[in-house]
């Protein structure tokens, strides 16, 4: 079995209504210094079986297509070993 | 006298002029608290209304359960304040630790809005006393993260105590463990509701008047507790 | 970063510009450089691109969008009338409503979620820019073939996003509709209404008066959404395979236009603003040269000091970003305090970003250096005019000529049974739940009537009772039929919608989606819905009062369907005496008002069950219409309706299973003398509406209907105890149609789709 | 300036109905063996000046309270090189 974890971002040029909700609760809460905070989404798929070449072009396919939206979103794909 | 129920506004709050509106027909006078001021103005009760405070963004109710008001409402309500949170106001509740358990996303994904059937189960809290145990009402439901959660050990806790208040019937409208709609704390001053009470308290804009109960409730303990007298 | 300067505009006229990437023609690039006596400077060209586009400018549709003001019925109640951000009209008592739709179709198909939401911003932000309170929400969207896999992406992301965004806003939906038909497959149609209330005094224009008046910028700050969104996203067309240009998408923050919106509303009653104005295509550049040209025509702005998420910007990018979540309005010097004050509290930024001046000019100036010297007119209000050809196209003949009269009918009880179950579950017929469950319909504690009702219906006044109702309507195979009657059948539908709840029609509005304008006959559908429209309004007493076209609405060379969707407005002086569509009491009686012919061109059944559409749309009478709408308003005053329905897709088969659907009760009906049980169940002539009287008022009926010559007959009476449809008079026999078995067809048609 | 990233997912426990969601949709398009998803969310905090053991704590701190829900959510926190 293998881990894939797929990290799925906001293009930084996007807005981020709720990283900038969070940077004003963050100052709230007394954590100084923080100038930016982004919210992603982390999908961490478990996988029965080897991940090899070809499953991995599927699984950046389908990263690209279904967990982001690439008009808005940026992904990174990761095998955990 | 007229027993004062502060509403309380946090930027996001959408729900707070009709839970004022539901305090007034049932014979209340509403005063709005706003988030910033850490002052509840000698109210006899709070409602902490629905809506999406700070946008319900990170988690719902967890940047509102920081605001200034908030610091003053938990040591109130530990000392017997009568709290109702509805919907973001239950959610508010749970963050703040006043209420066990917490409230995800909904199972099915969707925010949902329909006409729920509920049934009460618990009428010694200090908002369902002028309910009957075992009563059916049918009042709205509106929300993306109802989903009621809390281990097992809670779970049976809050059942074991009596502490659920109302169940959904019919159909589960958002995943919520063992049906629960609303709880209370061990003192039963302390309720949230998913459901709003708030938008069936004219037979013109909401399904029934099933809602008006809550708030005549608390006036009932009110005066049964001698807060206020008749 | 070097910055194109006016002087350096002067001394350089030879610079290459890029005007034609920026979607200017030869000829508009010229025509600028006409105006300023010289070449723009690059902010320049910026500005001029964004507002001479289609959207901005209306250059293709100005000639024709005339009409409404010129053939403008006598009608007391419009307090502000087109070119406004939107229309105002009085409802008496000393209110004032005011409602728009939108367009937000091109943005929907790239990024469905994003797309829908910051349709619903950008409506509201009209709405609070007039002075008024947003009170509801409605969404008139199209889709393609429900059973294409696209479909399901663009219609889920949709749906949530508008629901996201309006849910989040605390602004009740109230309506609006749900249409499928393959001409929107690579062009779903996402048109969003919204209406706000007022008291008379607290209207709101958008003029920058008063020299020495300070330009305040306020709500989020400037990234670089949407960069060139208006003028590349609004004006080019998709291809078959995909978006010819992917700019970068705006997204929405409702919880800050939440805060907007109150924001807003309290330095408005403050009594601390003179002029106000919404940001929403072109940005700055349109607030800024919009407000100047209003007022006294001069402005200064010191655009550095505008507030920015990301500080790369450039000074044209600053001027031309659609970031959401913008205002801008004109406050007197010793108020800025105040104002800024009002915003603190509400956790809004604000800056001063500009001053009001008698110049006749709006300057632009960036550290120091002056990078805009234009006259403001030039900008906002004498962009180029079109007047583009059109001609009918010669396939219309072919079109009208094929009718549906050869199409296999339903010839015994048994067929007419199971059409009847079928057309239930078709998408466009079945029941809309699944979408609308998803909208808030409670907030705010004054919805009186919502989805699945004829119209929206909102108390106004908690003390009064006094209301208005909201529909919107088009069926745009009418229009592809016929764009003249289309539109027409469009308006009357909506104005029917709005008179069946007891309400009086007043005002209307409209979202025009047409394909390209640069095709003759796409534009001679456009002439054609806007003289139809125009001239029935003028007729029915009913004022346009604002309105928005979206052209460019194909895929490839295929247009869609000219699709004028409608919004009507009326008032209701009592909400407690309105009008719902289901009947509830037994032995009530259930009457047709309205004469039914045989008309099934462009019809739901022609559609659905032969994929046929071809032949004349219904006749249109619209006097009657105007009838029909009287005796439905009067019988709501007086009390004599206990339930009312209107009659249009899927004909009076559809109403009744409504009707029947809505309460759970039953009905014994039969088929009129003088017409079979198929036509009678699945024409949709115009101007009709089932209603249902009660045994006391049933005279009192009949009388105002014979006063007004108005057709009416007697269909059954309802039965409580019965759990289904009886008809009587099928072709000789009876059939049933049991309640439940039709609400399941009809409410899983949706959930099979989407969910 | 450093980084932060705080990583929020669900409990084992508790029900991710947008991972199983997922889990649906991925056989839909063809990805095989995909036994389960969870979805959770990333913060990333850009944080001027050094983040020491004193600031790492009050995250620490932070990200228990405000940035996850102890009843129902597990976090992590990594400071990025
Ligand atoms: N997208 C939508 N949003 C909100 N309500 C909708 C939507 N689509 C349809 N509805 C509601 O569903 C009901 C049925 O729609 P429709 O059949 O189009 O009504 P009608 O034919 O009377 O105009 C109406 O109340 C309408 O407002
Ligand atoms: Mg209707």
């Amino acid at each position: 079995m293998a881990i894939v974890v797929v990290d799925v971002a906001l293009k930084p040029e996007i807005l981020d209504p709720q990283g900038r909700a969070i940077v004003g609760a963050l100052g709230r809460v007394g954590l100084e210094g923080v100038s930016d905070v982004r919210q992603g989404k982390q999908f961490v798929l478990n996988i029965d079986g080897d991940v090899d070449e070809a499953k991995l072009a599927q699984i950046n396919e389908i990263a690209a297509t279904l967990l982001s939206n690439p008009v808005i979103e940026d992904f990174t794909v990761q095998v955990r070993p | 006298m007229t027993p004062r129920v502060g509403v309380i506004t946090f930027p996001g709050s959408l729900d707070d002029k009709d839970a004022a509106r539901a305090v007034r027909l049932a014979g209340g006078e509403s005063v709005s608290l706003w988030h910033a001021d850490a002052d509840l103005h000698s109210v006899d009760a709070v409602v902490l209304p629905g809506g999406f405070s700070y946008g319900d963004y990170l988690r719902c109710g967890a940047i509102a359960k920081f605001a200034p008001v908030m610091g003053k409402l938990v040591d109130a309500a530990n000392g017997g304040l009568p709290v109702l949170g509805i919907c973001n106001g239950f959610q508010v509740l749970t963050e703040s630790h006043l209420l066990p358990g917490a409230l995800t996303r909904n199972d099915h994904l969707h925010f949902i809005c329909r006409d729920q059937k509920l049934r009460i189960e618990n009428n010694s809290s200090m908002w369902t006393s002028d309910f009957e145990v075992g009563q059916e009402i049918l009042i709205p439901l509106k929300n993306g993260e109802g989903g009621y959660v809390a281990d097992e050990v809670t779970l049976d806790e809050l059942e074991g105590e009596g502490r659920v208040i109302a169940r959904y019937l019919e159909l589960n409208p958002n995943g919520s463990r063992r049906d629960i709609a609303g709880i209370t704390n061990e003192r039963g001053n302390v309720v949230g509701i998913m459901p709003h009470p708030e938008h069936a308290v004219e037979k013109l804009t909401g399904p029934t008047t099933d809602g008006l109960g809550f708030f005549t409730s608390l006036l009932s303990s009110l005066v049964n507790n001698g807060k206020i007298s008749a | 970063m070097s910055i194109d300067t006016v002087s350096d505009a002067t001394s350089s006229p030879k610079t290459a510009q890029p005007f034609a990437e920026l979607g200017l023609k030869k000829d508009e690039y010229e025509s600028i450089r006409e105006i300023l006596g010289r070449r723009p400077t690059s902010s320049e060209l910026a500005m001029y691109s964004v507002m001479w586009s289609e959207h901005c400018s209306y250059k293709s549709s100005k000639v024709h969008l005339r009409q409404f003001g010129t053939k403008v019925p006598k009608n007391d109640s419009m307090l502000v009338g087109i070119g406004e951000n939107a229309g105002v009209v009085d409802i008496g008592q000393g209110w004032a409503v005011t409602f728009k739709v939108e367009s937000h179709n091109h943005p929907s198909y790239v990024e469905p979620y994003q797309g829908a939401a910051t349709g619903i911003g950008g409506i509201v932000r009209d709405i609070i820019s007039m002075g008024a309170r947003p009170v509801a929400v409605m969404d008139p969207l199209r889709f393609g073939d429900p059973e294409n896999p696209d479909t399901r992406r663009v219609l889920t992301g949709i749906v949530s996003g508008i629901g996201g965004y309006g849910n989040c806003l605390g602004l009740p939906n109230i309506g609006g509709e749900i249409v499928f038909d393959a001409s929107y497959q690579g062009n779903p149609l996402v048109n969003a209404l919204c209406v706000g209330t007022m008291k008379h005094e607290d209207i709101h224009l958008a003029k920058a008066s008063g020299v020495g008046n300070a330009v305040i910028l306020y709500g989020a700050r400037t990234g670089g959404d949407g960069i060139g969104g208006v003028s590349v996203l609004a004006s080019e067309t998709f291809d078959a395979d995909g978006p010819a240009k992917r700019p970068s998408v705006q997204v929405g923050d409702p919880f800050m236009e939440k805060l907007l919106i109150e924001c807003t509303l309290e330095v408005l009653h403050a009594g601390l603003v003179e002029g106000i104005q919404d940001l929403g295509g072109a940005g700055i550049s349109c607030a800024t040269s919009e407000l100047a040209s209003n007022g006294e025509g001069g402005m200064h702005v010191w655009l550095d000091r505008v507030l920015l998420r990301d500080s790369t910007l450039s000074p044209e990018e600053i001027l031309m970003s659609e970031s959401q979540e913008r205002m801008c309005a004109v406050v007197e010097p010793g108020k800025i305090d105040a104002f800024m004050a009002v915003c603190k509290k509400w956790d809004v930024e604000a800056v001063v970003i500009g001053e009001v001046n008698n110049s006749g000019r709006l300057t632009v100036e960036w550290h120091g250096q002056e990078i805009v010297n234009v006259p403001p007119r030039s900008v906002a209000h004498d962009g180029p005019v079109y007047e583009r050809p059109y001609a009918r196209p010669d396939w219309m003949d072919v079109r009208q000529s094929s009718g549906p009269d050869n199409l296999v009918r339903p010839k015994s009880a048994a067929e007419v049974k199971q059409t009847w179950l079928t057309m239930t579950g078709t998408p466009n017929l079945a029941s809309k739940s699944w979408v609308t469950s998803q909208y808030d319909r409670y907030v705010m504690g004054n919805t009186v009537l919502a989805q699945p009702e004829d119209s929206g219906m909102i108390r106004v006044d908690e003390k009064t009772g006094l209301g208005i109702a909201v529909s919107t309507d088009c069926n745009a195979r009418f229009a592809a039929l016929d764009p003249y009657k289309g539109a027409q059948l469009a308006l009357a539908e909506s104005y029917r919608n709005v008179a069946v709840t007891g309400a009086k029609p007043l005002a209307v509005t409209n979202c025009l989606n047409f394909g390209s304008p640069e095709d003759s006959a796409v534009m001679w559908q456009f002439e054609q819905a806007v003289t139809g429209l125009a001239d029935a309004c003028l007729e029915m007493g009913t004022p346009v009062t604002g309105g928005n076209v979206s052209f460019y609405n194909q895929t490839g060379e295929v247009a869609i369907h000219p699709t004028p969707v409608i919004g009507v407005l009326g008032v209701i002086q009592d909400v407690d005496r309105r009008t719902p569509m289901a009947w509830q009491r037994d032995g009530e009686i259930v009457y047709v008002l309205g004469a039914t012919r045989d008309e099934l061109a462009g019809s739901e059944w022609a559609h659905a069950i032969h994929d046929h559409l071809g032949g004349l749309p219904p006749v249109l009478d619209l006097n009657a219409e105007m009838t029909l709408a009287e005796i439905l308003v009067a019988g709501s005053r007086d009390g004599l309706f206990t339930a009312a329905h209107d009659v249009s897709e899927g004909g009076i088969a559809q109403s009744l299973a409504e009707m029947a659907m809505r309460s759970g009760v039953g009905a014994r009906l039969e088929v009129p003398a003088g017409i079979d049980a198929f036509t009678f169940l699945w024409s949709e002539s115009a101007t009709r509406a089932v209603v249902v009287v009660s045994q006391d008022c049933y005279e009192k009926f009949v009388a105002l209907c014979d006063a007004k010559k108005f057709p009416v007959t007697k269909i059954g009476v309802v039965d409580a105890l019965s759990k289904s449809i009886e008809l009587a008079g099928v072709f000789g026999e009876s059939i049933s149609l049991d309640i439940e078995e039709l609400r399941t067809i009809s409410e899983e048609t949706l959930p099979r789709l989407f969910g």
